[in-house]
């Protein structure tokens, strides 16, 4: 279980901090697929950071802890020591994993490569692995042996989910793993997945902006808005009955297949992380908003037996 | 490096003699044929391993029979006819005996063979040779030739008559013969060589005896002699002062007096200042091209000589162990006498055609204060002492009559710059050895800080050997800093002077063999023949010579400066009994053919 | 964090050197070019701060001359050089085909040739009056294509990366594309072969010296560590006229290497965060 | 036919990777990335022209064709008019192609310079390629796109690639191509990393665009609501071939091809769960 | 495919070009320099003292001068030298040395260059690559800091220096090191091998020590930009040892110009290394080339700057044609 306990996180800039994570608090728990949506830029990305433990690129913890424990309890690790079990406990699917390869390097040492520390199982059955997991990536058997400018987007995103998932770790966590993808290779990988995690019980946690890609694999979702939690629960609760006005408008803005009207998404931009407004971060752009959001931006609470959001009018939105 | 008592070329130390290679490292050391030019032969060939008819005695600068056993006898009053013998009991280091059949071989391969570089000489000088008998050789020349004994003997250096073995060389082709390993005359033999040319091992024959050096000296001490080089000066100098070198040849003042602090054990020419030896035949000066405006007035050279101040030359060039010179040869000692001495007189009245008087008595002097000054020790403390040491003066530094005499000529001062006749600034340009002669490198920068003191716009131009020596031939230069021309080892100094004779004159572009200023003077080159016809014997010899160096000094084609100071230091850990000024039997040239004489000397040190 | 004390210890040191070379050559007393001005192989002392040499010239004015001259012909060498090969090489690599073509061979023939031989015919051709001008822009045309041919070889994997390609569709011109996209990932290259182009230039001149090809009217660091050994200053221990030479040479580099490694940083757009 | 010539007319392309190595050569690098292509954007079928299609199906190697970046070998490409690509024949130079195609790239993180602020492409973009009133002062122009995808210029100011999260970065490429305003806009996958709600907005204003500025786009994407929501003509690509081509409706609403409809079936949308 | 056949010739076109100008340049440069190998020669000759007559001196120049070739116009000089370099690989005689071929005075030197600078160059390639990879990706460590530090103040001093002090330091204060170089053994046999290594060893030592600083400073600069590039950032998320992420991420991708300087190098390394050899009585090609400059050996100097020359230009076509392997991405234009 990975623990996210009331945390701060962001990038110190020059124009001032930006809390890209601000005052979250969720746990990831074992042997689930939990699914983090939410908007461009609202802090996805920076969160999965900090559930994988890197902290090479600027990204700082302000306050509050994130620690995984075993299933057992009897087992601690702070997010500071998450890189000693990379890819053992372990793995990451960056976003834009296209730029991600080493262009000098053909595919198969590539994957080889990775894990090298902890799982020392013998290289033919690390091959045998690696042959295997692009199969089932429907990735052609070639490609082991080519170079990344060789593939396309999408084999090489699919590469990477391959890189993740071969060595077969604890925890996987994957940033937007199927943007290139088209849908019917993208269902067959996400199935693949899912099949795989339910025999292995291990732990995923899938970023993406696509609420149905969640709809199909999360068993709990969580919606971020602008560095804050908005809602997080099971699937059903949050994607069938969203309870916080911006899970219910990005539900609403879904461009649905053979719809040819004009759809309009959310009102409004997302906000700039340095000019927040005061109170509720979503106010502005919420159809609901009363003159109260303005004065407090609430923190998530229990809504229904399986759900927390963060809204003061949480009961009015329900559907 | 070297382990217990031993040399890296695997000879016990205390039995070897290390000796530098003048000329550094040799690029094709297994080619020894001395008859094709490209051979270096100073690794131990030239000093070791041939000798000559004719050697010469450098303390006395006269010639004595070597290979040969008399001098050349004259059959007749035209010298075209001559007779001399060769030693007996001599035997080349195969075991084969020597003869006078060596002799002519030698002489008609050179006539046979067209292509070798040596045969021109040889067919230009002698019409016939024959020996007579084992020990005698006649000879008929071309034309008169009342100094045989310089074309076929030692005078400086040695000789390029260089006597083969017959019984080896008539079965090869001299073209292309390698002649490795040479079969030699002299009393050492090529023991062993590196094949990348950095060292020869020579080792002393058992059969010493059968040689002239045995015959003349004695046994040679030294079992072996090692030629070997080291590469830059410092890296000399270190080898010296872990006693891993004898005998270094021609390093700076500077690197002596490291040595000398370094390692007592080492010794240079003098004990005491100037430590170097100063008995080398040729003197250093700045030579002009006489043919090349301004340069070709008597005013201008005048003019430079006497815009220079010597004493500033001197310490600027070798720190004052330096002997003047004011005529056209090197002030060595036999020639003090025969010479610098006796003209002192007529130097000291002699005037330029206005009747000013240039001579500046007091160099030796002024000198002396100097580098007393300096707290130099070892200086000789009387005038005579002094005037022997620094020489017997030079040229006054006195630059208004150095203006007077350029602008009788059109010379203008502007300012601190001097303008040409035309009016363009003057700027001059000379050519100094880059990195080789150091002595004749300084003194140009020497000199041409002089005369840019006197607002002359001056360059030296350093040159590697090549460059330097093509341009000196074919006249392609200012001034330099070249010394071929004023070399004399003995009272008959008609050898190298002659060169001052007209005919050689080359116009600008040419390469010439001589006379290289390109100086044309009518007296001059009526003297030359005159001497031309006088015997070596002939006490007349210096009465003309006098004459010609008179006539010299009123063209001033070069501006003679010092004479040359070669820092020679040994080592006496190992050997001893080199040459020195205390003990002056030979000078100390290492590299020159009569070092075989000088190695039958040493006694081991320990 | 360290930057400024980089920036302010290489700015220093290139101050001491601008103030000990150009600086005090400026207001030189005497010409140190004239030799026997002074007592030869005095120590340092309060009338000559780095002694005199075996010449008789004052030590420190002779260095002052010598740092101004090196530090002018070494930087304008090393940054044309420098320039013109990162410049010619990104040309090459980036456009390809018929350019590179032809700017590859004139790179390869300039490699190919030694320059030492025409070092030579030029020291003679001006009767050694080569001017330190004519100096340089032989070290030039000789010292670019090193660059240019190392340069080329990024410059053709470079061209094949996609912001490369967004710049040109971006209306960039090619200049442009080679200076803002692709010299910022080459800057730090470039500024270690311009520090390094100052070391080769002085080593050069030491080298023309040792042939006897230096102009003696242009003292140089590289001159001046010659004559100095030429007179054994090594062997015989007189290290204040071999050592400040050398130790010029060191604070020139190192102040460089410093200046304008900060100066890089600075101009570099961290990625990781806002300017 | 009107006379206008096609926006954009792809004839026979044929391209086949090289294997690379040392001598680059051998053409048996895989299958042809490219068999034989044609497709045509008629002014009177409408601006938008999306391709769908498997992952690895070449999409963006006919994008990169187009766009001049990949070299065919063989076929013809030619925008509204003006050949890009012909077999020896004449092709218009690099400034004219750069006034009337720009390209938003498949990925963001590799389209910017890691040592440059991003917003120089922008500036860059509208000095170079902009009117003169743009060139005067750019900044009007890009605040204007910059707002058109959600972004201010404050939160892009000085900023490097490394200080925007991936959607962010792909609405910066969308921005810049809207700067130039060329006559086409090939766009490979322009928003698959930005959440559904922007996603609309930018799709809204590829609509806008094309149907107030006459821009038209060939929109790569594996989205098909939004392809199908904004594209006018649409062509659905498998190993190298055009396997649909035409109306969106005709080809949603009565797929032809075994694999559109494989492409319907997997759209995961909220009203429906796969069964797994 | 005809693309690339196109590059290919064009590619051996210029190969072809690069080494014919060389080769011209190199016949015509010594041509016009002031230095006559025949005066060089008598000059040699004169200054050692030789007593000689006018006639003899005129006589050898001719001689010389027809032995040496140097006689006709300059075209059938230069034709006469192209078929024999070309057809017969032969140089003729040097002339400094005459009659001993060109060909033999390389072959003498060659393999000592190759041995010494073949060495220096490529540990000082793999030591300078090796530090600047340190420095560059761990600018903050202390070891990366120190080694800086002590690199850039040492690389600059200057060669003929350093060559000086490590030889006084090594074979007369410490006397561990030859001052001069005597090599012995039997030809191939391990004592021979032995002391050409110990021989070699001070020079090698000090051409490393100036030669390592470029590779140091060079890769510095591009493995610290590398840092920045996703696939290094991913390779270190992946967990992998920071050596491997060095070995296999930064250090490939910085590969390309310094393989292109080593082949340049490599090429150049036929030139020998003039200074070293000097310092180090070392009998290498540099030495050869000096000599050929300084006595105007035209055959000599043609024939050792001709291999420099075919070495360097087979140097670069080589890389030119290796670069696609180095980085796949390259093609060929
Ligand atoms: N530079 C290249 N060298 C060799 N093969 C390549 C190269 N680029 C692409 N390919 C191959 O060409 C095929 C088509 O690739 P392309 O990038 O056009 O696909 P795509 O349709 O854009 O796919 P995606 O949706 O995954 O981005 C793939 O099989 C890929 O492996
Ligand atoms: N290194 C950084 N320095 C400064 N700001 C950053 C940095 N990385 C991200 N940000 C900012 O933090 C915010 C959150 O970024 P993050 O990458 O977590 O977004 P995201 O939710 O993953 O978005 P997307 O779906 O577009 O990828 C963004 O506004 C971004 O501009
Ligand atoms: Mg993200
Ligand atoms: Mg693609």
């Amino acid at each position: 279980m990975i623990v996210v306990d009331n945390v701060v996180a962001g990038y110190r800039t020059p124009a001032g901090l930006v809390k890209a994570v601000d005052r979250v608090s969720l746990e990831v728990r074992d042997g689930e697929i939990l699914g983090i949506a939410g908007e461009s830029g609202c802090g996805k990305t920076t969160l999965l950071k900090l559930l994988y433990g890197s902290f090479g690129d600027g990204l700082e913890i302000f306050s509050g802890r994130v620690y995984w424990r075993d299933p057992d309890g009897r087992r601690t690790i702070d997010c500071a020591d998450f890189h000693r079990h990379w890819w053992e406990i372990f793995s990451y699917v960056p976003q834009g994993s296209m730029s991600a390869l080493n262009p000098l390097m053909r595919i198969a040492p590539q994957m080889l490569d990775a894990g090298t520390g902890a799982n020392r199982a013998d290289m033919a059955a690390r091959r045998a692995r690696i042959a295997r997991t692009l199969a089932e990536l429907d990735l052609p058997a070639r490609t082991q042996r080519l170079y990344p400018h060789q593939l396309s987007g999408g084999m090489r995103q699919r590469v990477m989910i391959g890189l993740a998932a071969y060595v077969d770790p604890d925890v996987v966590l994957a940033d937007e793993p199927t943007t290139a993808l088209d849908v019917v290779v993208q269902r067959q990988i996400l199935e693949n997945l899912v099949r795989l995690q339910r025999a292995r019980r291990n732990t995923i946690v899938i970023v993406s902006h696509d609420l149905g890609l969640h709809r199909q694999v999360a068993d709990r979702v969580a919606v971020l808005y602008a560095g804050r939690l908005a809602e997080i629960g099971s699937n059903d609760a949050v994607l069938g009955r969203p309870a916080h006005p911006y899970t219910q408008g990005l539900v609403d803005s879904l461009p649905r297949l053979g719809d040819r009207q004009p759809r309009q998404g959310i009102d409004g931009r997302p906000p700039d992380f340095m000019a927040m407004p005061p109170g509720c971060r979503f106010a502005p752009r919420c159809r609901r908003a009363i003159a109260a959001c303005a004065g407090s931006d609430p923190d998530p609470r229990p809504h229904g037996s399986d759900r927390t959001a963060a809204c003061i009018q949480l009961e009015e939105v329900a559907a | 490096a070297w382990s217990q008592g031993m040399t890296d070329v695997g000879t016990p130390r205390k039995e070897t003699l290390v000796v530098d290679i003048l000329t550094g490292r040799v690029g094709n050391p297994r080619r020894m044929n001395p008859y094709l030019e490209g051979n270096a032969l100073v690794q131990g060939l030239h000093q070791l391993g041939y000798s000559i008819l004719w050697e010469i005695d450098t303390v006395k600068g006269t010639q004595y029979p070597a290979l040969a056993a008399t001098l050349p006898e004259a059959l007749d009053d035209s010298f075209t006819k001559w007779r001399f013998k060769v030693r007996k009991g001599l035997a080349w280091s195969d075991g084969a005996p020597f003869s006078s059949a060596d002799v002519v071989f030698t002489a008609r391969m050179a006539l046979d063979n067209p292509k070798l570089p040596y045969h021109r000489f040889i067919v230009n000088n002698i019409k016939d040779i024959r020996a007579t008998d084992d020990e005698t050789v006649e000879l008929e020349t071309v034309n008169p030739l009342p100094k045989l004994t310089y074309s076929f003997g030692a005078v400086i250096f040695g000789n390029s008559f260089r006597v083969v073995p017959k019984h080896i060389w008539e079965k090869v082709d001299p073209l292309t013969f390698e002649n490795y390993p040479p079969v030699t005359i002299g009393p050492y033999k090529l023991k062993d060589s590196d094949p990348n040319g950095f060292w020869f091992l020579w080792e002393k024959r058992d059969d010493w005896q059968r040689t002239d050096v045995g015959q003349l000296v004695g046994e040679p001490k030294p079992k072996y002699v090692l030629f070997r080089s080291y590469g830059p000066e410092e890296k000399r100098v270190i080898a010296m002062a872990q006693n891993e070198i004898d005998i270094l040849t021609d390093i700076t003042p500077e690197a002596l007096e490291i040595l000398r602090l370094r390692n007592p054990k080492v010794k240079a020419w003098y004990d005491a200042f100037p430590w170097a030896n100063l008995d080398d035949p040729c003197q250093r000066g700045i030579s002009f091209n006489a043919t090349t405006a301004p340069y070709d007035k008597w005013e201008v050279r005048w003019a430079l000589a006497l815009a220079t101040k010597i004493d500033d030359v001197s310490i600027a060039t070798f720190s004052g162990m330096l002997r003047a010179s004011p005529i056209h040869v090197p002030p060595i000692s036999i020639l003090m006498k025969s010479y610098h001495e006796p003209m002192t007189a007529w130097l000291k009245g002699f005037a330029l055609p206005d009747g000013y008087k240039p001579f500046d008595p007091d160099y030796a002097l002024r000198m002396g204060k100097r580098l007393a000054a300096e707290r130099i020790e070892g200086l000789p403390k009387d005038e005579a002492g002094l005037r022997q040491l620094f020489g017997v003066g030079w040229w006054k530094h006195d630059p208004a009559k150095a203006r007077q005499l350029l602008e009788s000529v059109g010379f203008k001062k502007n300012g601190n710059a001097w303008l040409l006749p035309d009016g363009t600034p003057w700027k001059m340009t000379i050519n100094a050895p880059a990195d080789f002669e150091i002595q004749s490198q300084r003194l140009a920068f020497a000199v041409a800080n002089e005369w840019k003191k006197f607002g002359i716009d001056v360059n030296v131009q350093q040159q590697q050997g090549g460059v330097f020596a093509t341009e000196y031939a074919t006249g392609n230069f200012q001034a330099g800093s070249y010394w071929n021309q004023n070399c004399a080892i003995g009272p008959d100094i008609w050898v190298r002077l002659e060169w001052w004779h007209e005919r050689y004159v080359s116009p600008n572009g040419q390469p010439a063999s001589f006379n290289r200023e390109r100086y044309k003077n009518p007296e001059v080159s009526r003297i030359i023949e005159q001497m031309a016809r006088l015997p070596v014997t002939d006490p007349k010899n210096v009465e003309q010579g006098t004459a010609l160096l008179q006539e010299l000094v009123k063209g001033m084609p070069v501006i003679p400066m010092f004479g040359t100071s070669k820092f020679v230091p040994v080592n006496t850990t190992y050997w001893k009994n080199y040459p020195s000024a205390s003990n002056y039997y030979e000078g100390p040239w290492w590299w020159w053919s009569n070092f075989k004489y000088i190695v039958a000397r040493l006694e081991p040190a320990q | 964090m360290r930057l400024p004390g980089k920036l302010a210890l290489g700015a220093v040191l290139i101050g001491l050197i601008i103030l000990v070379g150009p600086l005090a050559a400026l207001v030189a007393p005497e010409d140190p070019r004239v030799w026997q001005t002074h007592p030869r192989n005095q120590w340092p002392s309060a009338e000559h701060l780095l002694g005199t040499t075996a010449l008789g010239q004052d030590t420190f004015w002779l260095l002052s001359w010598s740092v101004r001259n090196s530090l002018m012909l070494g930087v304008s060498v090393a940054a044309l050089a420098t320039l013109i090969g990162v410049g010619i090489g990104l040309l090459a690599g980036y456009r390809g085909g018929m350019v590179d073509r032809v700017l590859s061979f004139l790179m390869d023939a300039l490699i190919v040739i030694p320059s030492l031989p025409l070092l030579i015919l030029l020291s003679s051709m001006t009767k050694g009056q080569t001017s330190l001008l004519a100096v340089g822009i032989i070290l030039v045309i000789f010292n670019w294509p090193f660059p240019a041919r190392q340069i080329r070889a990024v410059a053709l994997s470079m061209r094949e990366r996609d912001f490369v390609n967004l710049a040109w569709y971006s209306g960039e011109s090619v200049g442009r594309i080679l200076w803002r996209q692709m010299v910022p990932y080459l800057r730090g290259w470039a500024v270690a072969n311009f520090i390094n182009t100052i070391l080769v230039v002085v080593a050069v001149e030491s080298s023309l010296a040792f042939l006897g090809l230096s102009n003696d009217n242009v003292p140089t660091i590289g001159t001046m560590i010659y004559w100095a050994l030429k007179y054994q200053a090594l062997i015989a221990g007189r290290w204040w006229w071999l050592l400040p030479p050398i130790i010029s040479i060191i604070v020139i580099f190192v102040g460089f290497f410093l200046l304008s490694n900060a100066l890089a940083d600075r101009l570099r757009v961290n990625p990781m965060a806002a300017r | 036919m009107t006379g206008t010539a096609p926006l954009l007319e792809v004839r026979n392309l044929r391209k086949v990777y090289r294997r690379g190595g040392l001598f680059g050569g051998g053409s048996g690098g895989g299958p042809a990335a490219l068999d034989d292509v044609s497709l045509t954007l008629r002014p009177e079928d409408g601006k938008v022209l999306s391709i769908v299609g498997e992952s690895g199906s070449g999409k963006t190697t006919l994008a990169r064709i187009v766009l001049r970046l990949v070299t065919a070998d063989s076929g013809t490409v030619s925008v509204a008019g003006e050949p890009i690509m012909a077999q020896g024949g004449r092709t218009i130079d690099n400034r004219a192609l750069r006034k009337l195609v720009q390209p938003i790239f498949q990925n963001p993180f590799e389209a910017f310079s890691l040592q440059l602020p991003v917003e120089e492409y922008l500036f860059r973009t509208a000095i170079n390629l902009g009117d003169a009133a743009m060139r005067r002062d750019p900044r009007p122009a890009i605040d204007e796109a910059l707002a058109a995808v959600g972004l201010s210029y404050s939160r892009v100011a000085g900023k490097g690639i490394r200080a925007f999260s991936g959607g962010e970065l792909q609405r910066l490429s969308v921005a810049r191509a809207l700067i130039a305003r060329p006559r086409l806009i090939v766009a490979d996958e322009p928003v698959s990393m930005v959440d559904a709600s922007l996603r609309m907005t930018i799709v809204n204003l590829f609509k806008e665009l094309s149907q107030k500025l006459g821009v038209a786009f060939v929109y790569i994407t594996h989205d098909l609501s939004t392809a199908y929501y904004l594209s006018d003509v649409m062509a659905i690509m498998r190993q190298g071939a055009l396997v649909e081509f035409g109306r969106p409706e005709a080809i949603l609403q009565s797929p032809s091809n075994d694999y559109t409809r494989a492409l319907l079936d997997a759209i995961p949308t909220l009203d429906r769960r796969w069964s797994i | 495919m005809a693309r690339h056949a196109r590059f290919l010739i064009g590619r051996l076109a210029g190969y072809v070009a690069v080494v014919l100008v060389g080769i011209t340049f190199i016949f015509i440069i010594p041509r016009l320099l002031p230095v006559n190998p025949v005066e060089a020669m008598l000059g040699r000759m004169m200054s050692q003292g030789a007593y000689m007559q006018e006639d003899q001196v005129k006589a050898l120049r001719e001689a010389l001068s027809d032995a040496f070739g140097l006689n006709g116009t300059l075209l059938e000089q230069y034709l006469g030298f192209l078929r024999r370099t070309l057809l017969s690989q032969d140089f003729g005689p040097s002339l400094a040395m005459y009659p001993t071929p060109v060909k033999e005075l390389i072959g003498q030197a060659l393999p000592w260059t190759f041995g010494l600078l073949l060495a220096s160059v490529l540990i000082a390639w793999v030591v300078g690559n090796a530090l600047g990879l340190i420095i560059g990706t761990m600018p903050d460590s202390r070891t990366s800091r120190m080694l800086e530090a002590v690199a850039i103040i040492f690389y600059p001093i200057p060669y003929f220096i350093l060559a000086l002090v490590l030889s006084i330091l090594f074979s007369y204060v410490w006397k561990v090191f030859p001052l001069t170089t005597t090599v012995r053994g039997a030809p191939w046999s391990w004592e021979l091998v032995w002391s050409i290594v110990y021989h070699s060893f001070l020079p090698a030592v000090s051409i490393i020590a100036v030669t390592f600083g470029w590779w140091m400073l060079s890769m510095r600069a591009l493995s610290s930009t590398l840092m920045d590039e996703d696939f290094v950032v991913y390779a270190r998320l992946k967990g992998l040892a920071r050596s491997r992420v060095l070995l296999r991420y930064v250090l490939p991708n910085a590969m390309l110009p310094q393989v292109t300087f080593l082949a340049l190098q490599l090429g150049l390394m036929f030139n020998g290394s003039i200074i070293a050899e000097i310092v180090f009585s070392y009998p290498g090609v540099g030495s050869l080339i000096y000599t050929a400059i300084l006595q105007g050996d035209y055959n000599l100097l043609m024939g050792t700057v001709s291999l420099s020359i075919v070495a360097v230009a087979t140097a670069t076509l080589l890389v030119d044609l290796l670069y696609p392997l180095l980085d796949p991405r390259i093609r060929h234009r």
